[in-house]
């Protein structure tokens, strides 16, 4: 339970920041992230344990017995993993790069998550058709509806990933990103990691984890 | 200031009982209806005639007088405060109440004594939970085909719109698990009946509910609680009837359109009875000396053309051939071609001994009239379009899709009457007891 | 989800207090041999300790508790900043974890 | 001020002259007419087009009900037909529960959190306008299945599969409750991110989380809720959708689906839901009865704590709906068992409050009547509840008229008696006028009469065995006398809606012959009662500096020597005169109506034809970087500083910059007197 220590209101006087004139003394942007993480945690959480649940419910066959499982190419899902879990540092460089001001290192950071974020899509993209072509399609059986809804969900966070990340790219390019603006970008890389630890989550539960 | 608050608190609750009247008067009426009412409540819970339902009630009843008292408790102490403490206005009032804001002591009380009453019923509940779980079933000797084997006594009670389908299984001794997989292809069943079931009385029967449609729930109120019915999950309950007699059943899971009509009816009776009634079910379908003939060309695989004049019976069994057998089984008549019947859930009742029931199409309609004739109204009303008795999705049906009930066959009046003729043989018919026993009034 | 409602301290200023981006890079190759670890128990001819299931299974769920514990805390900020996001995203992971594993364990061993 | 004056004239913009009309990327200025009302970022406006939309939908909801109840009136009902009964029932507990009951306390915690924790606006007014007109888009599209979908929804409000598959239920109904819900889900999760950063962040100096008042608390914990909960039942509408419109595999028990994996996450989020219905009005008698008792409410901590339990043990609980489906007998004795021990803060609660009437002197106005009779009838639908949670007894009970009239006991008993309560004590604060009292007190009998007379029959005919969700039953079963009396009561309790709403019209027009109620009508004891009534747009003039717990209260009293209550001050010289100019707010803007409007066309699209949800996708697109482009601040005030202009998804896109938005606000925060 929740014990709290009550804080006393001249608390906010030891405060000396500018723009930070609330109770807690930080961003509301930042606290309205973390609170959407902490409810994304359940979003995913329902998603993954629908495909924990659904892992080997091959259909009735015959055209649709084939479950993900089955086709799993571990050596190449392994490298875009990688990818995916190098993107979250250059992504800390980003903002480290913005917080001392240095806008080029910044654009290249941000560049260079976008784009490891976008590897890593194409190799969703190329892993769906390849399902697709072994015959392991969205509708055949609830191991790959789950499957695929799953890895989309992740799929399509990334890419939201990445067009923040792009916009925050253009608006460097234009000038407005400026260590003023740290806080903006701390919070797409939130998002981002965050996304990111889900994969590290997938990829070990779904992927790694060997089926019966 | 905190200890006048207690004691305040503890005096009250003692000297004034009299005002927990309008709480009472609740309760008092809850009691009288249900004493007065449920004469006449076929479905009632609370007057459970087997062993299981007993228990279950043995446990509500307790656990409705403790939250009877904690709300007579309760609306009393607030109408209590409320017509003692009221005052008009608080214009020109400047005398405040104590302002007594918290007893630790009095707040921890009452964290504590609820939860010590929750522990107790608990308790209770645990204990009937486990008795109620136990699987005391023990097998029973029948005969069948003139052997007498033990008979583990289990149905296999199948949901689907908007009926239920009761199998028997008498050559296991033990209902494999591996036997049921897919509800719409279980293997075939010694007997097969539709609304209604019969039990032998004073032993535990095991169901293993399953659907295969939409979830259904299985409930005869007097015999024991709900089983939903989940499609792809076959689920173990059990029911038992103290005395032979006829129990009220009704589906209460919500199943879409006539998930109101979706009745059933368990019929407890004696070894005796039960064993005829077994006897009965076993045989194929008996049709008159009439009908041999026809019935052994159908069965040859060409039918004998049957002319206008002949009697009411070969013609109604010439339209049933026509009209019903695509989904109708007669044990006897139409099995060895029939694959199941066209409709969503790919079953629909079993008509072998179909006269020998005493209600029809989900348990809503009596088959026999009060003065025990057969009741030929609604039956007809029903075979000439079911969806005016008991709406379903079966008519007007897009393109691919099967129907869900039973459609319209646009049959003329003549072939109605021709086919209720037939489907009147298809006896024997019940006794007139039972026929009195299954009647709402 | 209580923990989430704790009177949070006073935030420090936390852009001083970030690490180096060495230290970030440390974190990163950390990260890196640990899912080089993970792809191993794939391999299982690799490291024939892997050929026994519940081995594999358990250094797998180990790896992975710690690389998100790593990208949570360090790359996230969580060990520096204020309290009340760890609470925020624990009390979200924590409530996750416990419903669904108990709703799976109704389907899978308590049925 | 003028701004609420005119509250329920939504649609009367004659007297706006605005000199920008609405075009691309155009400011919109604050104003008084219509256009005023779309553009919004007040959360005193955003409140109360929030309950003005949430009484709309209860008489929608409430004539749903009330063809239920015309059907069962006697046996063999003939109103409707079965197909038409199993779309009314479906759709008059989605309405209910996510179109009124929801947004309701939505409208009081919209209006009454800033003002009760001292802020100027909430932390993210812009959002908070994109939740409600996400929120409004989404009831609009659900009840337009009606008209286009081919019929409302027809798988009950918990719409379990695979009765509420393609196979099933092949028309649009279902795909509107699946879509429209996920439409109100976003409005809400983003509300409860919004709500609860402005409950953590924008507390005036020294309001410590355990100074804010109990009604606040409840709010907070409402929004955990919320925030925990939508996501769980955002991933089954997600499956279902994808079932229904994509030909997924979720439910289907054919290829090896599960129907009971919906009924987990259904009622995961389903459970939490409860409480998330019955807090709020906990919240807000636990500021009725103290003002009317002249006490401060007994147990402060144990009636937070309480709180926070509810919300945290609501999380364990969810089966007991699931008792009878066959998830195993070890499960329902853990479910079981843990449902139980819910009445145990609940209890805590229910004598804290009669304790707090202990010793008090009690004014009863209507306000209190309400809170009253929550408490009383609130404890019948609770124990009901107890009764349930007993295994083997639910098996009986499931699944019956008995649990109809628990959950409406505690619904209607629990939260919406105590939701009218809060209509009319805060209704000064709002309008600047009081209900009538007379009327209101009329409106509380009737109510009180007709909801007993309607819910009371149904345990007894729940227990005599009557199916919940039947179109008809047959004579003979007993179930008809009580029926009859449950319809009439049912009409009775329409009336005193009428009622109500004659009320409102009635003090209206009085209102202006009536001394004004001035800040602080009731003796109260919150921050909002500082406040002239209605309240300014800005709120406080300053933001004032807490002290204690009831803190405007202590500035009224204090004790003498003898620790007797003494007034220091008279309420005029306490309160503030809402004087105040130039207090920074939060400029209007139109993107969060149109980001909102693109919604309900994707859904459509989604529906019908892809190129609709191309279309509405593109406005949502538009929307979003129209919204991250436009100057956070008027251009007129020169607060804004430098934006980055990327733009993101709706869930967390937005925040980024809505966040500076409420920074000026919060830097207006004066810091003291
Ligand atoms: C406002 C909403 C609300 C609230 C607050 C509650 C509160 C409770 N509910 Fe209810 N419930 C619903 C809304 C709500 N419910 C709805 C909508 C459904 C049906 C959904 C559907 O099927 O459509 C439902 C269904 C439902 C079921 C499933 C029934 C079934 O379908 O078979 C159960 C089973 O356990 C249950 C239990 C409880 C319990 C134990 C509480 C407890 O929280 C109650 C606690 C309160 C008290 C107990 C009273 C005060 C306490 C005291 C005075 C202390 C002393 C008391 C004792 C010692 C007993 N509820
Ligand atoms: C907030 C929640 C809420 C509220 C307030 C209500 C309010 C009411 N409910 Fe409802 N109800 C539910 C939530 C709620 N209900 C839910 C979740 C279900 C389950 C659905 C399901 O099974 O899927 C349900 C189911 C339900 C049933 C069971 C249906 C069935 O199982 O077949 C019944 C039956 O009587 C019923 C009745 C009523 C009545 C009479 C009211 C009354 O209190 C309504 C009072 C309001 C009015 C009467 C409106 C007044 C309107 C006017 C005055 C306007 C008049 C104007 C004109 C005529 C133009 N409700
Ligand atoms: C397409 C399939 C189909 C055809 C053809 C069909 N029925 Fe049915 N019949 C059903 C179904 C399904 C039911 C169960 C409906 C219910 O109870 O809701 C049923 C129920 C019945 C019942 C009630 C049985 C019971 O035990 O409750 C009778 C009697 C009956 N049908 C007679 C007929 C006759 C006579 C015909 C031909 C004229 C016929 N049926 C043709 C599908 C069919
Ligand atoms: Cu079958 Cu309801
Ligand atoms: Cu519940």
């Amino acid at each position: 339970m929740a014990t709290a220590t009550i804080d006393s209101p001249d608390t906010h006087a030891a405060d000396g920041h500018d723009e930070h004139h609330t109770s807690t003394g930080i961003s509301n942007t930042k606290l309205a992230m973390w609170a959407f993480l902490g409810s994304e945690c359940l979003l995913f959480g329902g998603l993954i344990s629908t495909y924990l649940l659904y892992k080997t419910r091959r259909g009735p066959g015959p055209d649709n017995t084939t479950i993900p499982t089955d086709i799993f190419d571990i050596p190449f899902t392994s490298v875009s993993s990688f990818v995916l879990l190098m993107s979250s540092l250059t992504m800390v460089l980003a903002l480290s790069a913005l917080t001392r001001g240095d806008n080029q290192a910044t654009r290249a950071w941000l560049l260079s998550t976008a784009m490891l974020g976008g590897v890593f899509i194409g190799g969703q993209v190329y892993e769906f058709t390849s399902f697709l072509r072994e015959g392991v399609g969205f509708t055949h059986n609830p191991a790959s509806s789950a499957f695929f809804t799953l890895t989309g969900f992740h799929g399509v966070h990334v890419s939201l990933g990445i067009v923040m990340l792009m916009s925050l790219f253009v608006a460097s390019k234009q000038g407005k990103l400026t260590p003023k603006n740290t806080e903006t970008v701390e919070i797409v890389g939130l998002y981002w990691h965050f996304v990111d630890v889900v994969w590290i989550f997938i990829f070990t539960v779904i992927y790694l984890i060997p089926v019966e | 200031m905190a200890t006048t608050q207690t004691e305040r608190l503890t005096v009250s609750d003692k000297s004034n009982f009299w005002r927990r009247i309008p709480g009472a008067g609740v309760v008092a009426l809850l009691g009288l209806t249900l004493a007065g009412c449920a004469s006449d409540a076929e479905l009632d819970t609370l007057k459970p005639e087997s062993g299981t339902a007993d228990e279950i009630y043995g446990l509500v009843l307790p656990v409705f007088i403790v939250a009877g008292l904690v709300l007579v408790l309760i609306c009393g102490a607030v109408l209590w405060l409320a017509l003692k403490n009221r005052v008009p206005t608080y214009e020109g009032d400047d005398e405040f109440p104590e302002q007594v804001s918290h007893n630790n002591t009095l707040e921890i009380t009452w964290t504590i004594v609820p939860a010590v009453i929750m522990v107790i019923i608990a308790v209770l509940t645990i204990v009937t939970h486990i008795s109620i779980n136990k699987d005391e079933a023990a097998a029973i000797e029948i005969e069948v085909d003139g052997e007498a084997r033990m008979w583990d006594p289990t149905i296999v009670v199948v949901g689907q719109q908007w009926w239920w389908e009761y199998r028997y299984y008498l050559d296991e001794f033990d209902l494999d698990a591996s036997m049921l997989e897919d509800p719409r292809d279980l293997p075939p069943a010694d007997i097969v009946t539709s609304g209604q079931f019969a039990i032998p009385t004073g032993v535990e029967v095991d169901l293993v509910v399953t659907s295969r449609d939409v979830i259904h729930s299985h409930w005869i109120p007097r015999l024991n609680g709900k089983r939903d019915a989940v499609p792809g999950r076959f689920s173990p309950w059990k029911i038992e009837a103290d005395d032979p007699g006829v129990y009220f059943g009704q589906c209460t899971e919500f199943c879409g359109l006539s998930h109101s009509r979706m009745r059933m009816q368990a019929i407890a009776m004696d070894e005796a009875d039960f064993q005829q009634w077994i006897d009965m079910q076993m045989s194929p379908a008996t049709f008159g000396e009439e009908l041999q003939p026809y019935v052994a060309s159908y069965r040859a695989g060409e039918p004998a053309t049957v002319s206008e004049d002949a009697s009411g019976v070969l013609r109604g069994l010439d339209t049933f051939v026509a009209q019903c057998a695509s989904c109708h089984l007669v044990d006897g008549l139409n099995d060895l071609d029939y694959d199941g019947a066209e409709v969503v859930s790919g079953s629909a009742p079993n008509l072998t001994h179909f006269a020998n029931n005493t209600t029809f199409a989900g348990a809503i309609f009596d088959l026999y009239n009060d003065d025990g004739t057969f009741n030929r109204d609604d039956l007809a009303a029903w075979i000439r379009n079911p969806n005016d008795v008991k709406a379903n999705f079966a008519n007007d049906l897009a393109d691919g899709e099967l129907p869900r009930g039973m459609p319209n066959r646009n049959l003329t009046e003549r072939q109605i009457s021709d086919v209720i003729d037939f489907l009147e043989t298809l006896g024997p018919r019940p006794s007139d007891e039972r026929i009195a026993a299954t009647e709402v009034e | 989800m209580s923990e989430t409602l704790t009177e949070p301290h006073v935030d420090h200023d936390d852009a001083h207090e970030h690490p180096s981006d060495w230290a970030y890079i440390k974190i990163a190759l950390i990260l890196a041999v640990f899912t080089g670890i993970e792809v191993l128990t794939y391999f299982e001819s690799a490291l024939p300790i892997f050929e026994n299931t519940s081995v594999t299974i358990a250094t797998l769920m180990f790896l992975m508790v710690v690389k998100f514990y790593l990208v949570a805390t360090w790359f996230m900020h969580l060990r520096f900043d204020n309290k009340i996001f760890s609470q925020l995203f624990v009390g979200g992971l924590i409530l996750a974890t416990g419903v669904y594993v108990i709703a799976l364990a109704a389907f899978e061993f308590w049925a | 001020m003028a701004i609420t004056e005119e509250p329920l004239a939504l649609t009367s913009g004659e007297a706006a002259t605005v000199e920008r009309p609405l075009g691309a990327l155009t400011r919109p200025k604050g104003g008084n007419g219509w256009r005023d009302w779309l553009s919004t970022v007040d959360h005193k406006k955003i409140g109360i087009m929030y309950g003005v939309a949430a009484m709309f939908f209860f008489v929608v909801g409430g004539i749903e009900a009330l063809l239920i109840r015309l059907q069962l009136a006697a046996p063999d009902g003939q109103i409707l037909s079965a197909e038409v009964y199993n779309q009314v029932f479906t759709m008059h507990g989605v309405t209910m529960v996510f179109l009124f009951i929801m947004p309701l306390a939505a409208a009081f915690a919209n209006y009454l959190i800033p003002l009760q924790i001292g802020a100027r606006d909430v932390a993210f007014p812009r959002l908070n306008a994109l939740s409600f007109w996400i929120w409004i888009s989404g009831a609009v599209f659900l009840n337009t299945s009606w008209i286009v979908g081919g019929g409302g929804a027809d798988c009950g409000w918990f719409c379990y599969s695979p009765n509420s598959g393609l196979a099933f239920s092949p028309s649009h109904g279902v795909d509107f409750y699946v879509i429209g819900l996920q439409i109100a889900g976003v409005a809400s999760l983003i509300s409860a991110a919004n709500l609860i950063v402005t409950v953590l962040n924008m507390r005036a100096p020294g309001m410590t989380l355990f100074r804010m008042p109990v009604l606040t608390w409840m709010l907070l914990v409402t929004q955990f809720l919320l925030l925990f909960a939508l996501p769980v039942i955002t991933v089954a509408l997600f499956l279902l959708m994808f079932d229904r419109l994509f030909d997924a595999q979720f439910f289907n028990p054919e290829t090896g689906g599960d129907p009971l994996l919906w009924q987990h996450l259904f009622w995961i989020f389903g459970h939490p839901e409860v409480y998330i219905i019955i807090l709020p009005s906990f919240g807000i008698i636990s500021e009725i009865i103290p003002t009317f008792s002249r006490k401060p409410i007994f147990g402060y901590s144990f009636m937070v704590f309480s709180g926070i339990a509810i919300g945290f043990m609501g999380w364990g609980v969810w089966a007991h709906h699931m008792f009878v489906s066959g998830i195993g007998p070890f499960s329902v004795a853990a479910f079981s068992l843990s449902t139980m021990f819910i009445a145990v803060p609940t209890g805590v609660k229910i004598l804290n409050w009669l304790a707090t009437m202990w010793g008090g002197k009690l004014r009863f106005t209507t306000a209190m009547l309400f809170a009253v009779g929550t408490v009383a009838m609130f404890t019948i639908g609770g124990l009901s509840g107890v009764t349930h949670s007993l295994a083997p007894a639910d098996s009986q009970q499931t699944d019956t008229y008995y649990i109809v009239a628990h959950f409406h006991y505690v619904i209607f008993g629990g939260g919406v008696l105590g939701l009218m309560g809060g209509l009319y004590f805060w209704w000064p604060k709002i309008f600047g006028h009081c209900l009538n009292e007379f009327w209101g007190k009329v409106h509380f009998w009737v109510i009180l009469v007709g909801f007993n007379l309607t819910f009371g029959p149904m345990h007894v005919v729940g227990l005599q065995g009557m199916s919940r969700r039947i179109d008809t039953y047959a004579a003979g079963y007993g179930f008809e006398f009580w029926n009859l009396v449950a319809t009439i009561g049912s009409f009775i309790i329409a009336l005193g809606v009428l009622i109500f709403f004659f009320n409102v019209w009635k003090s209206r027009r009085d209102a202006a012959d009536l001394p004004a109620p001035g800040p602080d009508p009731w003796d109260a004891r919150s921050l909002e009662w500082m406040l002239p009534s209605p309240t300014p747009e800005h709120n406080f003039d300053t933001i004032p500096v807490v002290e204690s717990e009831d803190e405007w209260w202590h500035r009224k009293y204090g004790y003498d020597e003898n620790k007797r209550v003494v007034r220091i001050a008279t309420i005029e010289e306490a309160a503030q005169d809402g004087s105040a100019t130039g207090v920074h707010l939060p400029a209007p803007s139109f993107w969060p109506l149109v980001l909102a409007l693109g919604l309900p066309l994707i859904g459509y699209g989604l529906i019908f034809n892809l190129w609709l949800a191309v279309v509405g996708g593109a406005l949502t697109g538009l929307a979003i970087y129209s919204w991250a482009l436009e100057p956070v601040d008027d251009p007129d005030a020169d607060h804004g500083h430098g934006h980055d202009d990327h733009h993101d998804d709706d869930d967390d896109g937005g925040d980024d910059h809505a966040a500076d938005d409420s920074e000026p606000v919060t830097a207006g925060a004066e810091g003291g007197e």
